[in-house]
This record gives C-alpha cells, structure tokens and sequence, in this order.
C-alpha cells in the first residue's frame, strides 16, 4: 500500500516543484520526488541504489539547484 | 519579366522581410537560390524512389511535388528560418522527430 | 492489491518521463528545464528499477545463511541495479555541468529565460 | 582464454595521460613534451595490437575458460548460459584497427596544432581532447551497449568542455544548448539499452543477436520496435544527423579549428560505431535499411543547402561536414556489403579530409581573427601555399581524383546502383557537385577576391606544424585516393558480417 502512496507523491511532487514561480521553492521541492523515488527503490528490492538515489536525489541535486538560484535571481521573469 | 527574375525579386523580398539587419547582396540572393534549386530537383530525384512502392504514385507525387514548389516558390528562406539556433525551436523540432521516429518504425514494421 | 504494483510503477516512471519532457519543451525558464531534465533521468531510472524488480523477490544479496537455488530462483535481477548506480552518478555530474553554465551565461546576460539568452544569434 | 591487454590500453592511455595532464598544471613543457608522447603513442598502438577480444577483468565466457568449463553439468553446457558474456567485451578486428588509427591520427595533428598555436598550452583543453578521444575509441570496440552509453554520455561532456574552453564569441551558449539536447537525448537511448536489457536479458550485443537468433525473443515484439526506435533517436543525437544537424553545426563552429576537426571526427565515427550496432541488432527489421538512408537523404539535403546560405565559413564547413555524413549513412543503410564498405571508407575518408578542412581555415582565423566571409578577403597573397593546400582539400572532398573521397564515393554510387537505387547515385553526384560549389564560394570570398580595406591582417606567421600537419593530411588523401584496397581490404571484413 505505502508504495502507492510514494509514486504519487512521486508525481504529485514533481508537478507541484515545477508549477512554482519562486525558483528557490521550486529547487527544494525537487527533493520530494527524489526522496520518493529513493523510497521506491527500496520497495523495489535495491536497497543500495535506493542509498545513493538518498543521497542524490534529495540532496545533491536539490542543492545544486538552490545554490544555482541563489547566485542567479530568485523569481522567474514573464517569458516574452 | 522571365521566371528567373520573378523568382529573384520575391528571394529578396522575403530575405526583406525576414532579416533586417543582414545586409541583402547578390550573393546571398544567388546562394539562396542556388539553394532553393539543389532543394526541389534533390527531392524530386527522392520522389522517383517511390516507383518502388507504386509508379503512378510516384507520378502523382512527382507532380505534387512540382506544383507545391512551383506554388510556394522561395522555400529556402522560410526553411532557413526554421532551421535556427534557438533552443526552444531546436526542442521542439527534436520532441517532433522523436515522435515520427517512433511512429515511421511502428508503421514500417507492419507495412515494410 | 488488485492493481500490479509493478505496473503502476511502470506508470510512474512514464509521467516522470512524460513530465521532464513537457518542462524541457514547454517552460522557458532555464531552471525550470533543467528540473524537468533531471526528473526525466528519474524517471529512466525508475523504469530500470522496476524492470529489474521481481514480484515476491528478495534483495540480490547472497547472505552466508541462504539456500543457492533458493537465492538463484527468488533473488530480483541485479544488472539493472547496476547500470543505474552509473546513471546516477553520470545525471548528477552532468548537472553540476548545466548549472555552471546557467551561472556563467546569467552573468552575461543576467537572464535565465530561455527565449532571450539561447535565441538565435543571427550567425 | 584471449584476454588482449592492448585492447584496452587503447583506451586506458588516453584517460590516464589526460588526467596527468591535468595533474601538472602550469607545468607548459612538461605538459607540450608529455601531450606530443602520448599523441605520438596514441596512433601506433592500433598498428601494434593483435587481433582478438578483451575481456575486462578476465570475465571470459565459460565456453572459454577451460578451469570452470570441466565438469559443468550438461544443463549448464547445453543452454545459451555457456556462450553467455559475464564481462564488459571489447572486440578488436581490422575494421576497428583502421577506424582507431584514423582517429588517433587526427588527435595527433589536432594537439600537434594546438600544441604550437597556443602560447601556454596548460589547461584543460588537452585533457577534454584525450578523452574525447578515449570514449570515441571505447564506442568504437566495445561490445557492450550499456559500455557505449557511459562512453556516449563522456564524450557528449567532452565535446561540450572543447567549446566552453574555445573562448569564441556565444559559445557558452552553443554548449549549454547541446549538453540540454544532450540530456533529452541520452536518457531516451539509455531507455531504449535497458529495454533490450529487460527483453533478451544481458547488455552484450552479440548475446542479444543470439538470442535474436535462438528465439529465446520475439524480435518482431512491439517492445523491441521501441528500443529501436529509441537508440535510432540516441544515434542521431550522437552524429548529429537531423533534427540534430543545427546544433551539430553549431557547435563546430564555436570550436577552435583543432578542436573543430576532432569534433567532427568524434561524430563521424559515433554514427559508425553506433550505426553498426544498429545494424548487427536490427538488420533483420527490413525498414531499419529504409529509416537509415531516409535520414541521410534529408541529412545531406538540409545540411548542403543550409550550407551553401551561411556566411560564417566555419558554419558553412559544419553544415557540410553534417552533409557529407548522410553518405556513410546511405552505405550503411545500403545494407550490400559493397555498400557497407564503401559507408566506412567514406566515414574514414571524411574524418580525414574535414579535420584537413577545418585546420587549413583556421589558418585564416589564426590571421585575421574573424570568421565572417563579409569582412574577409584576399588572403591568397598573404600566404599562398596555404591557399593551395585549403584548395586541395576542397577537391578531395568534392571527390576529384585521384584524392580519396572520389575512391569511396564512386563505390558509394555504383553500390546504389547494384543495389537497384540508381536515384541515390544521382541526388549524390548533385549533391557533391554543390558541395564543391559552396566551398568554392567560401574559398573565393575569403582567398581571392580583393582585400576590404577595413581588413586588418595579423603578422603573426602561421606555425611550422600547422602546415605540416596539412601536408601530412594531403599525403594521407592521395595514398588512400591511388591505393584504396589499403582500406577496403580492412573493412570488408566487417561489412560481410554484417549482412
């Protein structure tokens, strides 16, 4: 049953990460889908790549991504 | 007024109207329609390879062919266009071919 | 659970999939694509993951306690699992890549709109 | 068990010499000395390895190993499990020897030019460019298609940090566009691996063919048409064929010319390599032959007319590089052996002559620092002999004999014509024919017609290497243009096993 509930979030997650307007928003909420996804992996019998997927996926690259948004401009300018 | 300087004067409207800021030479205009010849008589010759499907349709196609590039004459320029280094185009164009791709292998499996 | 959980995962990965390339094609901030980018690596592996996987498996590891052909019979398929250690960490760097390009570019043009920094040069 | 250590040496050199190279930084002779080594080493290895299979680690197929083959039960023998590839698998034939050579040859002249055109050459120029290097010679042997996919996505970075380290006006722009196009297409093609991953069971291409073979799969199952379809879209990507071809293009033209002439090499032989996977997997689906020389058909129209409409001669040298590679997709997709040779002759000649293009119009970028064809003009009195070895090799690639590219093309033509398409023969003399006009046109707005005043030309004389390398190149031309069975010979090996 819990398996269920992680892809959603899965999807959920990553609609809502790139509906945001303020991209820092956006760059932390990419970690839910990751963390789900990680989650998953290990509901899917890989317990060392649900490790790394942890790691990555809901640290890593939210962080680069914040830390990109942090040295460039915070909000998402009207695209012409 | 022959054919070859309908053709010329409508290259360089285009080109006009596409490019303001480059300027507008007889070279570029005898590129462009060096081009727009080595395009049409190029895809007429690919058309021919139809007959190995069907040789009236091929002689349809041919025809079609001939009047679609009669019709819309300077083709070159709006192709250039199209084919630009903007990324969002480039995405879009490559989203497309991906799905032709995936639907030409589906349908040739079952119609080759 | 009447739904194949297999399945639906197979589902997931395909949104995932589907929703990285709606962000690359359709959201013009930079950001915003490179996201869409990542979750589409997700997605792929994901879908690696749930191939490898086998319904009322077990974890591919073989502890000294355990049975071969019990282990060789129920054990899920641990090639996949594999190439998407590699695909991991090949994603990860090559976003540490884009983004560094990201910085330097809205240094430049202090854009990250897609349609004004990376439109046609006219070149 | 035939493990040949110098298979993967061929490989392993260039990455270690890179990362060595990165190590000793600011070290310029040490580095130049230590570059022009391993530059040297790099071609002559190939030459020097025996033919035969390397098996990482020692994984041979039990088949092979004689320790654990005895006393196996008949159970494990008799089945497909005794051929099977536990390990990452490089093969090595003749085929590979030449292509290998040929791209360790133009590494060679690439750094050799940059070596001497650049005052400090430490940085990270040299690195990227032996490991492009090393990954398009891994693509090359490898076996393995998962191997080819980790190599696929290194070289993509590779070629990527060639254009960021060029310091030529956008081109962080022009990288940060291929490296996104790169990651929509990188994960579809792993996508497609991983599906006949899931539906044969292993990532080996020959253990798939086999079970291709056996029947172990459908190979007509709806599954498998989507792996095709997938790799054939990594494929592109990778070479650069449409709708890959503007930023192909693109991004040789926002390299420096060295790196501009080992770039179009990578791509050259990538459609190659991954054509004949392609091809050894698929060969059976009769309309994989109809997608291929579909897509070079419109590779060569639209990258020959887009051509021939530029102004930037270092574009105008990427569009025809894009073009020139739908004629190694026409052999390919040919599908007669004849044709198949006459594809990798024409991927061998091409790799050649393009990397001689491009380090002969760099001279002129060397002089004047410019790339518009508006603003050049009249460098044919600055340094005539250059001029006449660009103009050479605009005739090889236009196919003039006795220079090679008439050698593989002509067989490109009559393998059409044997193989009852005589309209593919026809749209390639056409298309040659322009080719050789666009470069005409290039060559004489930036050589002969009268200097624009505003026009200043650098007195920095060209360096001896350069024009050493463009000698070097033009006798490479003539050898394979009058003796072309040095080729073919190696490579019809290959191509009769592929049909």
């Amino acid at each position: 049953m819990i398996e269920y509930i992680l892809m959603i979030t899965t999807v959920l997650g990553a609609i809502i990460a790139l509906m945001q307007r303020d991209l820092l928003k956006a760059a932390i909420l990419t970690g839910i889908p990751g963390i789900s996804i990680a989650f998953l992996f290990q509901f899917l019998l890989a317990p060392d790549v649900a490790l790394t997927q942890a790691i990555v996926g809901s640290a890593i690259v939210p962080v680069f991504i914040a830390l990109t948004v942090l040295k460039t401009r915070r909000t998402e300018e009207k695209s012409k | 007024m022959s054919f070859y300087d309908i053709i010329l004067k409508r290259i360089r409207k285009i080109q006009e109207k596409a490019e303001e800021e480059e300027p507008i030479t007889n070279v570029t205009a005898s590129a462009m329609l060096t081009a727009e010849l080595t395009l049409i008589a190029s895809v007429l010759v690919a058309v021919v390879m139809v007959r190995l499907i069907h040789p009236v349709l091929m002689i349809i196609m041919i025809a079609a062919v001939l009047i679609i590039a009669l019709m819309a004459m300077p083709i070159m320029p709006r192709l250039r266009r199209e084919q630009n280094d903007d990324l969002n185009n480039m995405m879009f164009y490559v989203v497309v071919a991906l799905g032709i791709i995936v639907a030409l292998f589906y349908w040739g499996n079952l119609n080759v | 659970m009447v739904v194949d959980s297999q399945l639906m995962s197979f589902f997931t990965a395909g949104s995932l999939v589907v929703i990285g390339i709606f962000a690359a094609l359709f959201l013009d901030n930079l950001i915003k694509k490179i996201i869409g980018l990542a979750f589409l690596a997700d997605g792929v592996n994901l879908f690696i993951i749930t191939m490898g996987y086998k319904p009322g498996g077990i974890v591919y590891i073989f502890l000294p306690d355990m049975v071969v052909s019990n282990f060789a019979q129920t054990a899920s398929y641990p090639l996949p699992f594999a190439l998407v250690l590699t695909n991991i960490v090949i994603g990860a760097s090559t976003l540490a890549v884009i983004l560094g390009l990201v910085i330097i570019l809205n240094k430049r043009h202090g854009s990250l709109s897609a349609s004004k920094i990376l439109r046609d040069k006219g070149e | 068990m035939n493990a040949n250590a110098l298979i993967a040496v061929m490989v392993i050199l260039p990455i270690a010499s890179a990362l060595f190279l990165n190590l000793l930084h600011k070290k310029d002779r040490t580095i130049k000395i230590l570059a022009i080594i391993t530059a040297i080493v790099i071609p002559i290895i190939p030459l020097l390895t025996p033919y035969g299979s390397h098996f990482f680690g020692g994984y041979v197929p039990l088949a092979q190993n004689a320790t654990l083959a005895q006393g196996l039960p008949s159970l494990i023998t008799g089945t497909q499990l005794f051929q099977f590839h536990p390990g990452v698998m490089y093969v090595f034939t003749s085929a590979q020897q030449l292509m290998v050579f040929v791209l360790g040859l133009i590494t060679f002249f690439a750094i050799f030019t940059f070596l001497n055109e650049t005052k400090r050459p430490s940085g990270v120029y040299a690195f990227l460019m032996f490991m492009g290097t090393a990954s398009v010679s891994a693509i090359l042997l490898s076996d393995d298609i998962f191997n080819i996919f980790v190599f696929f996505e290194i070289a993509a970075l590779a070629q990527v940090g060639i254009i960021v380290a060029s310091g030529i006006k956008n081109n962080y722009e022009t990288a940060l566009k291929y490296i996104l196009l790169g990651n929509i297409a990188g994960p579809l093609l792993l996508l497609g691996i991983v599906i006949l991953l899931g539906v044969t069971g292993n990532v080996n291409v020959t253990d798939m063919i086999f079970t291709f073979k056996q029947g172990y799969v459908d190979p007509n199952s709806p599954v498998i048409l989507m792996a095709l379809a997938l790799i054939a879209f990594g494929w592109l990507y990778a070479s650069g064929l449409p709708p890959f071809h503007t930023i192909k293009s693109a991004v040789y033209s926002k390299a420096l010319p060295h790196g501009a002439a080992l770039l179009q090499a990578f791509s050259v032989f990538t459609l190659v390599a991954i054509g004949i996977i392609i091809l050894r997997l698929f060969s059976y689906n009769s309309f994989t032959n109809i997608a291929i020389i579909g897509i070079s058909v419109i590779a060569m129209i639209l990258g020959i007319t887009m051509a021939i409409v530029q102004t930037d001669y270092k574009r105008i040298l990427g569009y025809l590089a894009v073009g020139e590679l739908g004629y190694i997709g026409i052999g390919l997709g040919l599908g007669t052996a004849f044709g198949i040779t006459a594809g990798l002759f024409q991927a061998v000649n091409e790799a050649i002559i393009t990397s001689f293009l491009f380090i002969g119009f760099g001279t002129v970028l060397y002089k004047t620092r410019t790339s518009n064809t508006r603003k050049l003009g009249g460098m044919m009195y600055v340094n005539p002999k250059v001029a006449l070895l660009v103009l050479l090799a605009g005739l090889a690639m236009a196919g003039v004999p006795p220079l090679n590219a008439f050698q593989s093309k002509l067989m490109l033509i009559q393998a059409a014509i044997q193989s009852g398409l005589p309209e593919l023969g026809i749209i390639m003399i056409l298309l040659s024919i322009v080719t050789f006009m666009t470069f005409m046109k290039a060559f004489y707005t930036i050589y002969m017609r009268p200097k624009p005043k505003e026009l200043e030309i650098l007195d920095n004389k060209i360096p001896r290497s350069t024009v050493i390398s463009l000698v070097a190149l033009l006798i490479i031309c003539i050898i394979l243009g009058l003796f072309p069975q040095i080729a073919t010979n190696s490579l019809q090996t290959l191509a009769a096993g592929l049909v």
